[in-house]
């Protein structure tokens, strides 16, 4: 028997999206027991990453509009956006800037006391609302605050989920491990929310935490639920050498220059109209183009990269609206960005793809929701512009906390636990995982997924590559590297790491297939054998459903409702 | 187990601090204006005590030093160690010590100053 | 309940003289402030006794000034002064610490960081009551020792 | 400036003279469900300028042992993580890179006056109910947003923002308490890090809680258990210097403000 415990709602996941959640649901509904449940301590999740802003219309009276916020978010997407998503994303977030703001979020203000904003790449009017550049960090301390208001929301810390339990018609529980101690549980609960974030530690070169694995979609798929998408990946221009740590775009919304070898602001023949603003795939795209021509530079561990100029802006604007790039910069690049350039170089940046929701972040199972990165509901289509993540995870964690909230208390029936599932998921990671025995080190493996990523299906793709690609990781799946050297029980993160393995390796391989068969150029997805896009063919979704053998791929019709798609130029 | 808010234990620290430092001061001045050898002698010091009031200064200092001596060593035992028992133990033997040592030093300062010697 | 496991570094943790090389002289500071005030506490329940002999007669006040009158009893009295001059001079800088001067103004902080409230300011207070200290030490030894 | 230009320069000259070279690290190993002994386990590691501690000690687990227990998440100083005493001081393992140690052998051990959990992997159970204790948020009967009434936004200048902003910077890491000497012995004292929340808190002008957090934080083993001993400042790697927020919290508990 395995230990049991007992909530009303689960929350997988303490970032933006989860802790959002948790606060509606416990404000809903104060009767509830909501527990989050996290792998890292609450407060450390990757959100606290996020540097640049959270996009919304607050100003309106200085000409910004809704409708113009919903068209630069369904343009930037390269028109998959389900364009009904959009619309609630643009109209929702101006209040939630005033509720975090009414919670403590320290937002940078203007000097007549009223929030400020600033430009980031592909919107036509100054919107990324911002505090210095630490939003996501600030967001985080402010949400973490204010859940502690709440009595009925319990924190979970560094329990890791393995699996979503379920009767096959509504969600039942998942099971866990408490890693300080390393005892497993099953944790019942009435309904879920899934909000695990990004899974961008499958490439190499990444801005992502070292905690952003794919587990929370795999446990999803394992679960039968569909990942939509996923060959979407965002490649952010700016990743600082050699780290891959982010610079945010916000120094580029504040003035900075995107150099090549020449001194050239090069952006000038991309996309002239926007130059270093325009969005990250076309942005991004350019670097390469660049660096592939030879006007990049080399950067002192043999890398080609190349400089972002933030000279002159000034020591003191950079110190009060960038204090925590120039940090970064200097601390894990040597280079303070008022003296000297930054070398900078496309990097994995976030996953447009994630588990299949509706609108209302339903996912496809009765009883889970999905929000946050985790979740797809199509909001930012084959490509998110910067700034809209963040308000992404703030508004469908809201939407999904009040929904099932109002879920557990009106239409949810008591059913059956199945706990021979239980039973089949503690010999899946305990002799399957735990208990293994083999040659190879998975450590390797890992570095082997996220390298085959970094190689094949970057910035541009080709048939052959992902090809490649996909059979490397299909080789990966075969060698003998599922076992665990590390025999103890307490805060065994040799455990947890092999399971995020196992986890990278079906989600590489969803994103592979969805890649190869993507035969056009759309967004984030840019295909050098096929470098246009093909509305005609290819204007909907992806989806993949788990399969021992093989991913079932899907399509999923895309919402169209006012914006006819049209050529994407900036 | 709390007799007064800390804060205001803490502002009696303090002042009784500041008030020491002030009559540590005389105090001492009035050692300065006899030779140092000479201020203590026996007749002198008796004489000191009867003047009323360098005797209220004495009884004050011993009063302001003692409260904020013990003050200050109950401070140091609480964090030596933790417990309900211990830390009730802490706080009313520093009262109790405080209270006997400005005992003791008063019956010197009446009694010599009401020339019982 | 926690385990206590290495859960409290004890007293090592404040007398530990490698702490105060990576911590500053504030920290030394405290220590100081600690021991220079039990000091003074011992000190001064001392003196109470002592004082309460001139109730006993010229002969007896005399025996336990004879005390303090020797070479030892100089030094004593001398460390007794020091401790009393640097406990004094550190608590009037901590004191005015605690009532907001000389902390320095909050704001955004750049980096590399710099604790504004550990200024200069404040170590110069430090060290220059340790060299008052030393000083009044040295004078009362001079007029102890004529 | 010309400072920040010197430490810069010298980690560079630092690194030009030995762009590959190997370093000792030596991880304190202990597991208190097993037995309550620590050791040092040693292993050498190659490093270049850009190294971290964290890299070394991953790069430790990745392929010379699997089982070092430790905590770790943004590597970018912001999680709040990885703290650890590396060589004696307290400080993030991700922000301290092997070159500025300026030695060969380099010591990790957990930070002090925390339980450990395993190795390097420490339990924060009472640092965040500390954090609770002190009613982190901004209160007021207002602070819920009706949806559709035309709530905007509480006004605030740049200067009220100075007023937190820095308090406001603290990634609860930890290192704070673990650097105090209070916290050495008082297992009951709120802490470096939750006394300068209190102070954030009641510095946001549009907090209205300034009185109830006053009379949480005014305990016998609350406020006036810090003796400015300044560790926690000198320690913390985010310049919230808690040293200053605790010193003007209590200038309200003087009375001397409000
Ligand atoms: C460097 C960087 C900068 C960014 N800047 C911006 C920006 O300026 N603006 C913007 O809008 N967006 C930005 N983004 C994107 C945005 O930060 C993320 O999309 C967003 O934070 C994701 O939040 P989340 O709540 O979905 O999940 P996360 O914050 O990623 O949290 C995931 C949570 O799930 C938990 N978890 C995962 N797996 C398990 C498991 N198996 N069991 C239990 N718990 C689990 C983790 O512990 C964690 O708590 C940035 C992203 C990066 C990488
Ligand atoms: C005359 C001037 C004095 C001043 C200005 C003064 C000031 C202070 C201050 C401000 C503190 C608090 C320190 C802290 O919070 O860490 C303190 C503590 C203390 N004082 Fe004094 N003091 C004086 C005299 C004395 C005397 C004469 C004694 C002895 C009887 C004494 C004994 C103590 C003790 C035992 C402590 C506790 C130390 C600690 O908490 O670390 N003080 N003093
Ligand atoms: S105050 Fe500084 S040292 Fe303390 S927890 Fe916060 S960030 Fe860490
Ligand atoms: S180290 Fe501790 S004693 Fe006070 S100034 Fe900092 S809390
Ligand atoms: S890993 Fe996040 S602070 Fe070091």
């Amino acid at each position: 028997m395995t230990d049991s415990i007992e909530y009303d709602l689960i929350i997988a996941g303490s970032g933006l999206a989860g802790l959002r959640a948790a606060i509606e649901a416990a404000q809903k509904n104060s009767k509830i027991r909501i527990g989050v449940v996290a792998k890292t301590q609450v407060m450390r999740s990757h959100s606290v990453s996020a540097e640049g802003g959270t996009a919304a219309v607050i100003q309106e009276e200085e000409g910004d509009t809704i409708e113009s916020h919903i068209y630069d978010t369904v343009k930037g997407s390269d028109f998959l956006a389900d364009q009904d998503v959009a619309e609630r994303l643009c109209q929702m977030m101006p209040n939630e800037i005033y509720q975090l703001e009414h919670w403590g979020m320290p937002w940078s203000r203007k000097e007549n006391g009223k929030i400020d904003q600033r430009n980031f790449g592909g919107y036509s009017f100054a919107r990324a609302t911002y505090a210095i550049d630490k939003v996501g960090f600030f967001e985080m301390q402010t949400l973490y605050d204010t859940c502690q208001k709440f009595d009925n929301i319990e924190f979970l810390n560094e329990w890791f989920i393995t699996a979503i339990i379920h009767d096959g018609k509504q969600f039942c529980g998942v099971t866990a491990i408490e890693l300080s101690s390393g005892s497993f549980y099953t944790i019942k609960g009435k309904a879920l929310i899934i909000a695990t974030g990004g899974a961008g530690r499958i490439y190499s070169y990444s801005t992502y935490a070292l905690s952003s694995t794919p587990d929370g979609l795999d446990m999803a798929y394992r679960a039968g639920m569909a990942l939509k998408d996923m060959e979407f990946v965002q490649f952010h221009p700016t990743g600082v050498l050699p780290s891959g740590i982010l610079i945010t775009e916000g120094a580029r919304g504040e003035g900075g220059y995107l150099l090549n070898k020449d001194g050239e602001r090069f952006m000038k023949n991309y996309a002239a109209g926007k130059m270093e603003l325009a969005p990250r795939d076309i942005v991004s795209r350019a670097m390469m183009t660049e660096m592939s021509e030879g006007r990049g530079f080399n950067h002192d561990t043999g890398v080609q990269c190349m400089k972002l100029d933030l000279r002159h802006l000034g020591d003191e604007k950079i110190k009060a609206k960038l204090g925590g790039i120039r940090e970064i910069s200097i601390k894990f690049s040597n280079i303070d960005p008022a003296e000297e350039p930054i070398d900078v170089r496309p990097v994995c940046h976030y996953m447009m793809g994630g588990i299949h929701t509706n609108i209302d972040g339903a996912a496809e199972l009765q009883g889970v929701w999905a929000a946050g990165e985790a979740a797809c509901n199509s909001v930012h289509g084959a490509n998110r512009l910067g700034a809209n993540s963040t308000s992404e995870c703030i508004v469908w964690g809201k939407i999904t906390g009040s929904i099932a909230a109002d879920y557990i208390e009106k239409e949810y029936n008591e059913s059956q636990f199945p706990g021979h599932l239980v039973v089949a998921e503690e010999k899946r990671i305990y002799d399957g995982i735990f208990r293994g025995s083999g040659e190879v080190n998975p450590y390797e493996v890992k570095q082997e997924i996220s390298d085959t990523l970094n190689d094949k299906a970057y910035v541009f793709r080709n048939e052959a590559d992902l090809i490649s690609g996909l059979k490397k990781i299909r080789e990966l799946k075969t060698k003998t590297w599922k076992h665990v050297d590390d025999k103890a029980k307490e805060y065994n993160t040799n455990f947890s790491n092999v399971m995020e393995i196992d986890s990278m390796i079906r989600v590489a391989e969803v994103l592979l297939i969805g890649a190869i068969n993507r035969k056009e150029s759309r967004g984030g997805h840019a295909r050098t054998d096929y470098p246009t896009r093909d509305d005609a063919n290819f204007l909907h979704h992806t989806l993949a459903y788990y399969d021992p053998n093989e991913p079932i791929m899907k399509k999923h019709p895309v919402t169209i409702t006012k914006y006819k798609p049209v050529e994407r130029k900036y | 187990m709390m007799i007064l808010r800390e804060s205001i234990v803490m502002k009696i620290h303090y002042g009784t601090a500041l008030g020491a430092v002030f009559l540590t001061v005389i105090h001492i001045l009035m050692r300065m204006t006899q030779d140092f050898h000479e201020s203590l002698q026996y007749e002198n010091v008796i004489a000191n005590y009867q003047m009323i009031g360098y005797a209220i200064m004495l009884e004050l200092l011993l009063i302001l030093i003692s409260v904020h001596g013990f003050n200050g060593l109950r401070v140091i035992l609480l964090e030596m160690r933790q417990g309900p028992t211990y830390e009730k133990a802490v706080t009313y033997g520093c009262i109790a010590s405080m209270a006997i040592l400005i005992a003791y030093g008063s019956r010197t300062i009446i009694m010599t100053s009401m020339g019982m010697v | 309940m926690e385990k206590e496991n290495k859960a409290k570094e004890g007293i090592k943790g404040w007398i530990n003289p490698a702490k105060y090389g990576k911590f500053g002289i504030e920290r030394f500071a405290w220590i100081l402030m600690r021991i220079t005030g039990l000091g003074l506490l011992a000190y001064f329940i001392g003196h109470i006794y002592e004082t309460s002999h001139i109730l006993d007669g010229k002969a007896v006040w005399d025996a336990s000034l004879e005390m303090t009158q020797t070479t030892e009893g100089h030094i004593f009295l001398a460390i007794v002064i020091g401790m009393c001059v640097y406990h004094t001079g550190n608590g009037i800088r901590l004191m005015l610490g605690q009532m907001g001067y000389g902390l320095g103004k909050p704001g955004r902080p750049d980096y590399p960081y710099k604790p504004k409230s550990l200024n200069m300011k404040g170590k110069a207070c430090i060290y220059a009551t340790i060299g008052v200290a030393a000083l009044a030490m040295w004078y009362g030894m001079a007029v102890m020792f004529g | 400036m010309s400072e920040l230009n010197q430490e810069i320069s010298q980690e560079k000259s630092q690194t030009v003279l030995s762009p590959t070279k190997s370093v000792k690290l030596r991880i304190s190993r202990s597991n208190p469900e097993v037995n309550s002994e620590e050791r040092f386990d040693e292993f050498v590691i190659p490093v270049e300028k850009y190294t971290t501690v964290l890299d070394a000690i991953l790069n430790v687990k990745s392929h010379l042992d699997h089982s070092v227990a430790v905590r770790y998440s943004c590597r970018q100083a912001s999680c709040g993580s990885c703290g650890m005493k590396i060589n004696g001081k307290p400080a993030l393992a991700c922000f301290t890179k092997v070159v500025e140690l300026n030695t060969d052998t380099i010591t990790v051990e957990p930070m002090d006056n925390f339980p450990i959990v395993r190795d390097l992997a420490v339990n924060f159970t009472r640092m965040f109910n500390n954090h609770k204790k002190i009613m982190p948020y901004v209160v007021r009967e207002d602070s819920e947003i009706k949806p559709d009434t035309g709530v905007k936004e509480i006004l605030q200048t740049p200067e009220d923002v100075d007023k937190y902003i820095q308090f406001s910077s603290c990634i609860k890491c930890g290192l704070c308490n673990s650097a105090c000497p209070t916290m050495a012995m008082d297992t009951s004292f709120v802490g470096p890090q939750a006394l300068a929340q209190a102070y954030r808190y009641i510095a946001d002008t549009r907090d209205k809680g300034k009185d109830n957090r006053l009379k949480i934080i005014d305990d016998s083993h609350g406020i006036w258990r810090c003796h400015f001993a300044g560790s926690c400042s000198q320690v913390c790697p985010k310049g919230v210097d808690p040293a200053m927020g605790i010193q003007l919290l209590r200038s309200y508990l003087l009375g001397l403000r409000d």
